[in-house]
Formats: C-alpha cells, structure tokens, sequence
C-alpha cells in the first residue's frame, strides 16, 4: 500500500508537471483572437447575412419578378411585397418589397425558392441600429448595386441571369433605387476580409469590371466623359446616387456625368453610413477613397 | 411528560426561591447588624453601595419597560467604571475578568438554545483567561505561569467545545431540537 | 530603535493604558451582553467573536502577545465553526420564538405568589450577580502589591520552555485530552447509516 | 522565432509599466512621510510637539504605504492574471482600455465604486456591510510584519519587526474565513450560504498543512521573528530555506574557504548571528570545514539531502494551502462560478464587491511574499557572496554609488540595500503569482469530497512526515539557527 501510494503520488505529480508544461507551452502559440471590428475574419460565400435583391449584373435590371414565392415559405412572415398589374404590359410590377430584419431569423428558404435568384443573404451582419423601425428594410435599401450583384454572383457560383431586352425606363428605376443600399453594403462587402490581404476587395474590384464593360449600354452618356480608368469603374454607383427618388426614374437616365460632383443629395442618402464605414472603404478600395475625397471636396 | 416531582410543581420552586430569596436577604441584614462589618463596609466598600443603586436602577428601568440587554449592557458598564474607576490596574483587570464571568454564567442558565449555552461556557473560559493573565502580568512578569495556565485553558476550551459540539449534534439527531428546555429525558 | 521611544513612552504611559483598557472594556463587555441577548444565535456567535477579539486585545495590552495571536488563531476558526454548527442546527422559526431575555408568560396568580414567581425568572441574574459581586468582594478584600518588573519581550521563548521542560508533563497531558477530544467528538458525532430520514427531515 | 513574441512583450511591457506605477507612488509617499516630512517639521520648529509629530509620522509610514500599495497593486495583479491566462489559452485578454489595455483594471476599479451598492432585502445589513471589512482587515494588518522582513528591516519599517512574527501572519490569515461564513450567511442567499459553509469547511481543513509546513520551517530557522528569518539566509541561494533550512550553509562556507574570500560582503552584511555560531578556532581548509558542519560524514549527507527535500515538500504544502486558503483554482469551491454562481459574493455589488475582489488578490500578495521570505530567502540576492565577488561589479557599482550620492546621503531618498531588497523581492513575490496563474490556467477544480480527503488524508500526515523528519534530520546537520 505504501509503495503504491507513493508510487502514486509521484504519478499524479508527473501529470500534474505534464499539464503544467502543456498549458505554459500554448502561451508560446500565436492568439488566435480576431479583433473582430478591426479586422473581420473571411466569411464564407453562402453566410447567411442580411437579405438582400440582386440586381443584373450586366445590365442593372431588377430581377424580381413579384411572384411571391418568398413571401409565401417565409417562416416568419417578414417579408411583404407589393406589386400590381401594370396595365400596359399586364405584368407583374414591383412597388415596394419590404423585409423586417427583425423578424427574420435567416433560414434561407426564401433565397432557395426564389426563381430569378433575385433574393440573396449577403455577407453583411452589422446590422444593429436604434429602432425596430429601421431594421424593416425597404426596396431602396434592399436592392444591391450591379458591382455588388456581380460580387455575389460570382461568390455564391450562380448562373448569370440572361439579360432582358433593353428597356431604359424601367430599367434604371431599381438601378436608382440600388445606390443608397450599395453605398452602404458595398464598404462592407470590402471590408469583410481584410486580414488575409485584401482579395474579396479585389475580387470585388474583378467584379466590378464588366459593370465597367456593361456601363456604356447602360449610360452612354458617361462615355464622353474624360476620367482615369479606374476612377471609372465605380462611376455606375455614383452615377445612380443622385437620382434617389425612385418616382422620377426619367432625371437619372437624362442627366448628364456632371451630376457626379453634386454632394448636396448625399446626406439624405446615406443617412446612416458610419465614419468607419468611409474608413474602411477609403483603405481598402483606394480608387473609391479618392472619388470620395473628390466629391467631399 | 407531566412530571410531578417536587422541583416540577409550582409550590415546590416557590418554595425553594421563596426560601433562598429569605436567605440571602437575612444574611445580608445580618452582616449589617454587626456593628463592626458595618462600619468597614461603610468606610471600605462603598462601592457596594453603588453597585447597589446600579441594580435597583436597573431593575427600575426594566420595570418602567426598557429593554433587557440595554439595561443589562448599561448597567454592566456603569458598574465596572464606577467601581473599578478608583482602583489600580490589576484590580480592573481582575473585575473586568469576574464581570464577563457573571455574564457569561447568566448566558448559560438563561438560555434555551445548547449553542448558545457552549458559547456562554467559552466567554466564560475566556474571563478566567484574562484573570490568569492579569496576574502573570502584574504579579509574576518573568516566568510567565499564568499565561502557562492560559495555555492549558485554551486547550480545555477547544476540547470542550468540540465534544460539547458532537453532543449537541447527537442530541439534535435524536430530538431534532437544541432547545434545553426540552432536553428532560435525564430525570431527577 | 530609540528613534520610537517617544511614541512607546507616550502610548505606555498610564492614561494612554487606561483609556485604552477602558474602550476595550466597554466593547467586551457590551459586545458580550450582546452575545447572550441577540435573538438570532448566528449573529450572536459572530459577536462572540468580536468578544474574543476584544480580549485578545487585552492580552495585547497585558503584553501576552503570544496568548492574543492563539485566541484570535484558535476562537476565530473555533467560532466560526460553531456558528456554522448552530446554522445548521436551527430553525430560524423556532429560534425567533426562543428570546432569552424575556420571561415565561405569567400564571393569574396574584400577590406574593407572582412576586416569588417573578424572583424565580431573575434567578440567573440573581445568580449572575451574586457570583460578580463575590468574586469582586473577593479581589478588593485583599491588597495587592504588583510588581514593577517589566514583562520580557521574549516571553514566547519563556512560554515554550516552560512548556518543554518544567511543565511537559501537564503538557502531553492536555494533548492526550486533545486527543481524547478529538477522537470522543468523532465518535459522537458520527452519522449512523441507518438514520438518513433525519437529514432529510432538517429541511 | 516564437510566433507569440509580440503578446509575450507586450505583457512583460505590462509588467514593467504597473511595477514601476506601484512602486513608485509607494517608495514615494514612505520617503515623503517618513524621511522628507519629520526631517522639516524638526528643522523647522525643534519643539516637543514637533517631535511628537514628526515620531508619529515615521511610526504611521509602514501604514501609509501599505494603504498606497495595496489599491494599485490589486488594479495591476487582476490585469496580469488576465493577460497571462489569454496567454494561456491562446487569447489576447483585455487590449482596448489604453495603449494593450493597460488601463483596462483601473477603469474596472472606477467602474465599480460607482455601481449602485445594494443590500438584499431579508439580508442582515449590519453583517453584510462588516463583512467585506473583516474579509479586508487581515490583509493590511496581516501584512506588516513582512514589510520589515522584505525591506531588510530598514529604520523605517523596524516597528513592524514584531517578535512573533509569523505567528501573527498566520493569525490574521486565519481572520477572512469568519468574514466568509458572515458574508454567506448574511446574504439570504442559499448560494452564498452554501458558499460560506464551504469556505469554513476548506479554510479550517487546509489551514493545518499550512501552518504545519511554515512551523516546520520556523523550526530549522530557529525563530518566529520573520526578520531573523530572512537576514539567515543571506548570502546567496545556497542558504535559503528552500536548499533544506540551511543545510547547504556548510558546503557555501567551504566553497568560501576554499576560494578565500574571508567574508567580506559587497553588498549585504553578514548575519549577525553568525559569530555566536562560529567556533573560535576557524577552520582553514575546504575539508575541515565541510567536516565542522557535517560532522557525521555519511550520515550528514544523506540528512542535508533529506533536509533539501523535505523543504521542497514543505514549499508544496504551503502553496496548496496557502491556495485553498486564498480560494483560488484548483480550490474555489466557495466561490465557483459554475456551481454556485460566485458563492459567498453573489449578492455583492459595487464597493463592497470591491472590497472583496481587493482583498482576494492583495491575499495573493501576501501568501507569495511569505513564500519568498519563508522559503526563498526574502530579499536575498540569489547569487552567491563568492560568486558576485568573482564578477567585474565592482567598476558598475562606484560609478553607480558616484550618481546616486546626493540622492543616498543628502535627501535618503535611496536606500541601495533596501532598493536591491526590494528588487529582490519583487521579482520572486511575482514569480509565485504567475506559477499560481499557471495553476488556475491548468488544473480543474476539486470536488468538495476529494477536497477534504485531499486535505485530511494527504496534505495532514505529509505535513506531520515532514515535521517530524525535519526534526530528526536537523540533528545531523549543523544549519543556520
């Protein structure tokens, strides 16, 4: 007995030792801590975060064809679409479509029911705000930007939707609407990875370049405009954002590149665009920083 | 548990504190009619007097309605200053000592819970300690016996309180109470 | 050293000491009034502690330094120990009906039977204050002559060998009773297996 | 090279910046009090009263400077245990609060002494305000005695220097646990009840090993005086209690002879009470030395290695108990979090919290320094008296004697032996805090069952084993004491 307990005194001690020198070893080992709102770990294509509509990538084209599909499997019943039969086509047309964030509890169903892949969860989660009120979310800020619906596209592997035959009007309606949403979702799109380097931005920046090859069909008027090629390639957002009344869809295609430079429609547009938000998107999308320097200019 | 042995019945009790309460009262009358202890009580202890007029005091105050513990508290301080005020440093020593012993002795046979009666035994210790230790002061500072004897007081002390404990522990596992009062199965 | 002997003079000077002596005494003495009359027997056990803090301090004061640290060593575990024997022995009901300090209820007798009847419950202090006013009569009947010897400041040294030679028989004594203790308690407070209703039962 | 090394710098950045912020304020406020503050009342007005004042001051400096250490000390001591356990556990800990969460604990601090301090309804108030008062108490007076100890008995801490030193520490360690039982019961709170019994329970079982182990080295030193204790074991690690009591002093003192170096110290004095010890005759040679301090030859041997040992079991017994007395991991049964939703202090808040979390870490303090005076010769520099003879200080030390002079003599804002004291000490109170941070980083916590086996039916007859081995095996062995 006795040499047992001592034999096993001196076992429990060597286990203990063992334990010791394991746990002082792991503080030789990197932290694998984030420091989440400095840098956010790479999220994965299919997250599923906020819902948003995709817009055609190609040629800026709302995609939802108002067939309810999403608000009839919605669990939760967030989702409320309005729609009405457009007398002169007798189609389906979108007035408003309406998600309570609040409510949602991002099952995702209605992303897989939707037909045109319009509906999507985007890569955003941050979206903590004041009121119950604000986080029912509305067309303008549901519709996704083209670069962003690019984005998406590509990220989730989804097939391109076949552009529909050129239609201006109606066209440039969802485009107008798309641009608060995309100014905001866009920064955080960019922002969602920056620790490994900054790909999802390059890709992003990838993404946005057939919107560049797309956007003379989409405002030939931009064309004539002398501007850096870069500078370029996020002009199509900037070209929708001064047109934020989705009632007079006519102004955006008619007006003129000069418009750009205009800064007195921005702060009722991006009400609740954050100074990080503008941090981030000044570090790591440089040639969106400095077009925003421009118009702050 | 009717009980109707002499010390049960209410005659036999009145009797017996009748009886002590005559006692005491005669032999504290007798003590005054010698003219000789008088007079040294009158010239020496004058504080008997004072002590005295503290307890009528006292029982006046509880008669009019005050609360007990005030009174006694009040009464136990007023005492010891008044009496021990005049005197050198052993003596206080020693009747601060015989002070906690009278209330630690009231504690024991007034209180029904058996934990509080331990703990009335331990200050009880405790006095005789300080009265050990005023002496091994202020008579014997060098070979220090009355803090020998402190010593082994302690030691009596934890041993009394750990049996003492255990038998309270037993006798709550048989009756489910600590209440003295009902501990009457040792008889007469 | 000698740069304290101002403040040693000053605080060992007689009235220093007997103010002292007096606060401490008014708190054991008060404290230890509370102990016996607190209706609650946990609280009362705390103050005992403070009672017996008090008297270490005395001790102190009596320059038994070594005795003081015991008391505070032995009785703030031993205390505690017991009041946590009392929580888990009483009823906080049953013992806010058990007030010490106050009497039986008193039968309709009336006259000389309710006085003696009344005699009867001052007992204890009766008791109580014979046995003060004894000891008292007893400390002043004789005239003491203290000695003006200072008490060594080694007297832990003193203490331990007293201890290991000339009393080590009283010594090993009290430890084989500690020992008895010891072993007695265990014995009787020992659970008998075959008694789980009463655990049960507690609450 | 370490893929850590940034987090492992920025700590000991941390561990520099908070050491130098308490001991700065400390050495401080005791100068301003005990040195600069008499030294002008005297020169100002040479009264009586004066006098009085100035004497009053120096007595109250031990006191003062434990109330500035204890507040910043605690602040620091909670965020290195933070900092050091996400090391551990391959985290980043608090980095937000100032430059790497530097401020993180000081603004904890500010946070909750503005909480709302609530008292339970049913809660006894008395009792539960006392109760974090008692749980703090022992901790500043408790202390006091080490102060003489571990500044090398300077003039300033000398009325600290009590005679039973140790005695009294162990006293007022004993003190929190009635705090605990009161703070439980006082709560209204089954939880806090169950945590108080259990605190009484655990205080009561490990406190003897504890006490055990520290009169077992009471024992080989010879003495209760903590200050005697550690001017023993000066002069390097070879006579430090760890290296069995003293047992090693033979073969420091041969290695002495052999060498030549007459003792004559550098920095630290001799003992003094060596030249009782020492025989008239000195010896000469390395074997006559070793032959007057291990007269029994083999059997000699065999007790100092014994004796080296047995210090080393007893330096285990006393940090388990000292543990399970502090309530800290492996032995927070009272206050475990996942049972017991923080025992004794649940219902505490705010100051009262505080007070109690205070309290815990400056216990901390306090076990490990009586480890390091106990055990690791307090502010005794570890290497050898011979061996820092051989090394080329000497040119390092008058270059630094010629900058600090005016500061030495002239405002006694420096004292060098005390300052190396106080290194000394420092360094070895925080090692043990950071091998108790490793334990609470690795070891699970006890089941109250296996706790008490553990105590009663290990920890208690080990101790005993040891007492009595030590006892035996001192006879043998001529060690300092």
């Amino acid at each position: 007995m006795g040499s047992n307990l001592i034999g096993r005194a001196f076992e429990s001690f060597k286990r203990i030792g063992e334990g010791l020198r394991t746990v002082l070893m792991h503080s030789f080992r990197e932290p694998i801590t984030k420091t989440y709102p400095d840098t956010v770990s790479q999220i994965a294509p299919h997250f599923r975060g906020r819902l948003a509509l995709s817009v055609n990538p190609d040629t800026g084209e709302h995609l939802c064809i108002s067939c309810r599909q999403c608000e009839r499997v919605c669990p939760d019943k967030c989702i409320e679409i309005t729609a009405h039969k457009s007398p002169e086509t007798n189609k389906l047309e979108l007035i408003d479509f309406k998600i309570d964030h609040g409510l949602c509890m991002f099952c995702g169903l209605c992303t897989e029911v939707c037909p045109t892949t319009c509906i999507i969860n985007t890569n955003d989660f941050e979206m903590a705000d004041y009121t119950r009120e604000s986080l029912v979310y509305d067309l303008r800020r549901l519709t996704l930007t083209q670069e962003e619906s690019a984005f998406y596209f590509e990220a989730k592997d989804m097939p391109k939707p076949k552009p529909k035959p050129p239609k201006p009007a109606p066209g440039a309606a969802p485009a107008a609407g798309a641009a608060p949403a995309g100014a905001k979702a866009a920064p955080v799109g960019a922002k969602a990875a920056p620790a490994e380097g900054a790909k999802p931005a390059a890709a992003a920046a990838d993404a946005a370049k057939p919107a560049e090859s797309a956007k003379p069909a989409a405002a030939p008027a931009e064309a004539a405009k002398p501007a850096a090629a870069p500078l370029e390639a996020t002009k199509p957002a900037e070209d929708a954002k001064p047109a934020e009344a989705a009632a007079k869809p006519q102004d955006s295609s008619t007006e003129p590149a000069k418009t750009v430079g205009d800064t007195t429609a921005k702060p009722e547009e991006k009400p609740t665009a954050s100074p990080e938000v503008k941090e981030a998107e000044k570090e790591k999308a440089p040639e969106q920083g400095a077009d925003a320097d421009k118009k702050e200019g | 548990m009717q009980d109707q042995g002499f010390m049960k019945s209410t005659i036999g009790k009145d009797f017996l504190y009748g009886g002590l309460v005559f006692l005491t009262i005669c032999a504290f009358l007798g003590f005054l009619s010698n003219p000789a202890t008088r007079d040294v009580i009158i010239n020496n202890y004058y504080d008997i007097g004072m002590f005295f007029g503290i307890v009528g005091l006292g029982l006046f105050f509880i008669g009019i309605g005050a609360r007990t513990p005030g009174v006694i508290a009040g009464g136990a301080i007023g005492s010891f200053i008044v009496l021990t005020a005049p005197q050198d440093a052993l003596v206080r020593y020693l009747s601060l000592s015989a002070l906690l012993f009278g209330i630690g002795m009231y504690g024991m046979i007034k209180s029904r819970n058996a934990v509080r009666v331990l703990m009335s035994i331990e200050l009880m210790l405790n006095a005789v300690n300080i009265n050990l230790i005023a002496f091994s002061r202020f008579v014997d500072p060098v070979q220090v016996k009355g803090q020998l004897f402190a010593i082994f007081i302690l030691t009596v002390a934890a041993a009394e309180a750990a049996v003492g404990l255990a038998i309270v522990l037993a006798v709550y596992r048989n009756m489910s109470t600590v209440d003295m009062n009902k501990f009457n199965l040792l008889k007469w | 050293m000698d740069q304290y002997m101002i403040l040693k003079d000053y605080v060992s000077s007689a009235d220093a000491e007997t103010a002292l002596f007096y606060v401490i005494a008014i708190l054991a003495i008060s404290l230890s009034v509370g102990v016996i009359s607190d209706r609650n027997i946990i609280r009362s056990g705390f103050i005992l502690i403070g009672v017996f803090g008090a008297i270490s301090g005395l001790f102190l004061m009596l320059q038994a330094q070594f005795l003081a640290l015991a008391q505070v060593m032995i009785y703030a575990v031993g205390i505690t120990l017991v009041v946590v024997i009392a929580l888990m022995l009483t009823n906080p009901r049953s013992e806010r009906e058990a007030v010490i300090t106050e009497g039986d209820e008193f039968s309709q007798e009336t006259g000389a039977v309710q006085f003696i009847q009344r005699l009867q419950q001052g007992t204890p202090a009766f008791v109580a204050v014979f046995s003060f006013f004894t000891i008292y009569l007893a400390i002043r009947s004789e005239s003491w002559t203290p000695v003006t010897e200072k008490v060594s400041t080694d007297n832990v040294k003193v203490l331990g060998e007293a201890l290991t030679t000339v009393y080590s028989l009283p010594f090993e004594f009290a430890s084989v009773l500690l020992l008895a203790a010891l072993i007695g308690a265990i014995m009787l407070a020992k659970a008998e297996k075959r008694q789980p209703a009463i655990e049960s039962a507690e609450d | 090279m370490i893929p850590n090394a940034p987090e492992i710098g920025k700590l000991l950045f941390i561990i520099c910046f908070w050491i130098c912020a308490i001991f700065l304020p400390v050495w401080l406020v005791s100068w301003a009090v005990g040195v600069l503050l008499p030294m002008l009342l005297e020169q100002g007005s040479p009264s009586m009263a004066m006098t009085a004042t100035a004497e009053t001051l120096r007595a109250l400096t031990p006191i003062i400077s434990v109330m500035v250490f204890i507040p910043i000390n605690a602040m620091f001591m909670v965020l290195y245990e933070r900092r050091a356990l996400a090391l551990f556990t391959v985290r980043l800990g608090p980095n937000r609060v100032g430059p790497d969460g530097l401020l993180q604990t000081a603004a904890d601090a500010v946070k909750l002494l503005f909480k709302e301090d609530i008292t339970p309804r049913g809660a006894d108030a008395f009792m539960f305000t006392l109760a974090p008062i008692i749980f703090f108490a022992p901790s500043i007076f408790g202390a006091l005695p080490l102060l003489a100890a571990i500044t090398n008995n300077h003039s300033l801490y000398q009325i600290t220097n009590l005679p039973t030193g140790i005695f009294y520490i162990l006293a007022a360690a004993s003190l929190p646990v009635v705090a605990l039982v009161m703070a439980g019961w006082s709560s209204n709170n089954k939880y806090s009840l169950v945590g108080g019994l259990r605190a009484a329970a655990q205080a009561i079982s490990y406190e003897i090993p504890l006490v055990l182990s520290l009169v077992t080295v009471c024992l080989m030193a010879g003495s209760l005086d903590v200050v005697k204790i550690a001017q023993q074991q000066d002069g390097g690690i070879l006579n430090w209690n760890i290296a069995g009591g003293g047992a090693l002093r033979g073969l420091d003192k041969a290695i002495q002879t052999k060498l030549g170096v007459e003792t004559t110290p550098l920095i630290t004095p001799q003992q003094s009470s060596d030249p009782t010890e020492t025989p008239v005759a000195a010896p000469t040679t390395f074997e006559e030395v070793i032959h007057q301090y291990y007269p029994f030859e083999f059997l000699s041997y065999i007790s100092a290695g014994v004796l080296i040992f047995c210090s080393f079991i007893l330096l285990g017994l006393y940090l388990t108990g000292a543990c399970a007395e502090i309530n800290r991991i492996p032995f927070d049964l009272p206050e475990a979090e996942s049972e017991l939703v923080s025992g004794y202090n649940t219902e505490y808040s705010g100051i009262k919290f505080a007070i109690f979390f205070l309290a815990e870490f400056t216990n901390l303090f306090i076990v490990s320094s009586i480890a390091t005076v106990m055990f690791l010769g307090g502010g005794d520099n570890p290497i050898p008296q011979w061996l820092l003879n051989k090394m080329p200080l000497e040119p390092i030390q008058k270059s630094l004697g010629a900058i600090l002079s005016p500061f030495i003599n002239g405002l006694h804002l420096i004292d060098p032996d005390t300052f190396w004291a106080a290194f000394w000490v420092i360094f070895k109170v925080y090692t043990f805090v950071f091998i108790a941070i490793l334990i609470r980083g690795t070891l699970p916590r006890f089941r109250i069952d296996q706790l008490m086996d553990f105590g009663w039916k290990r920890l208690v007859p080990l101790s005993l084993i040891a007492f009595l081995v030590v006892v035996f095996a001192r006879v043998l062995v001529v060690c300092h004491g």
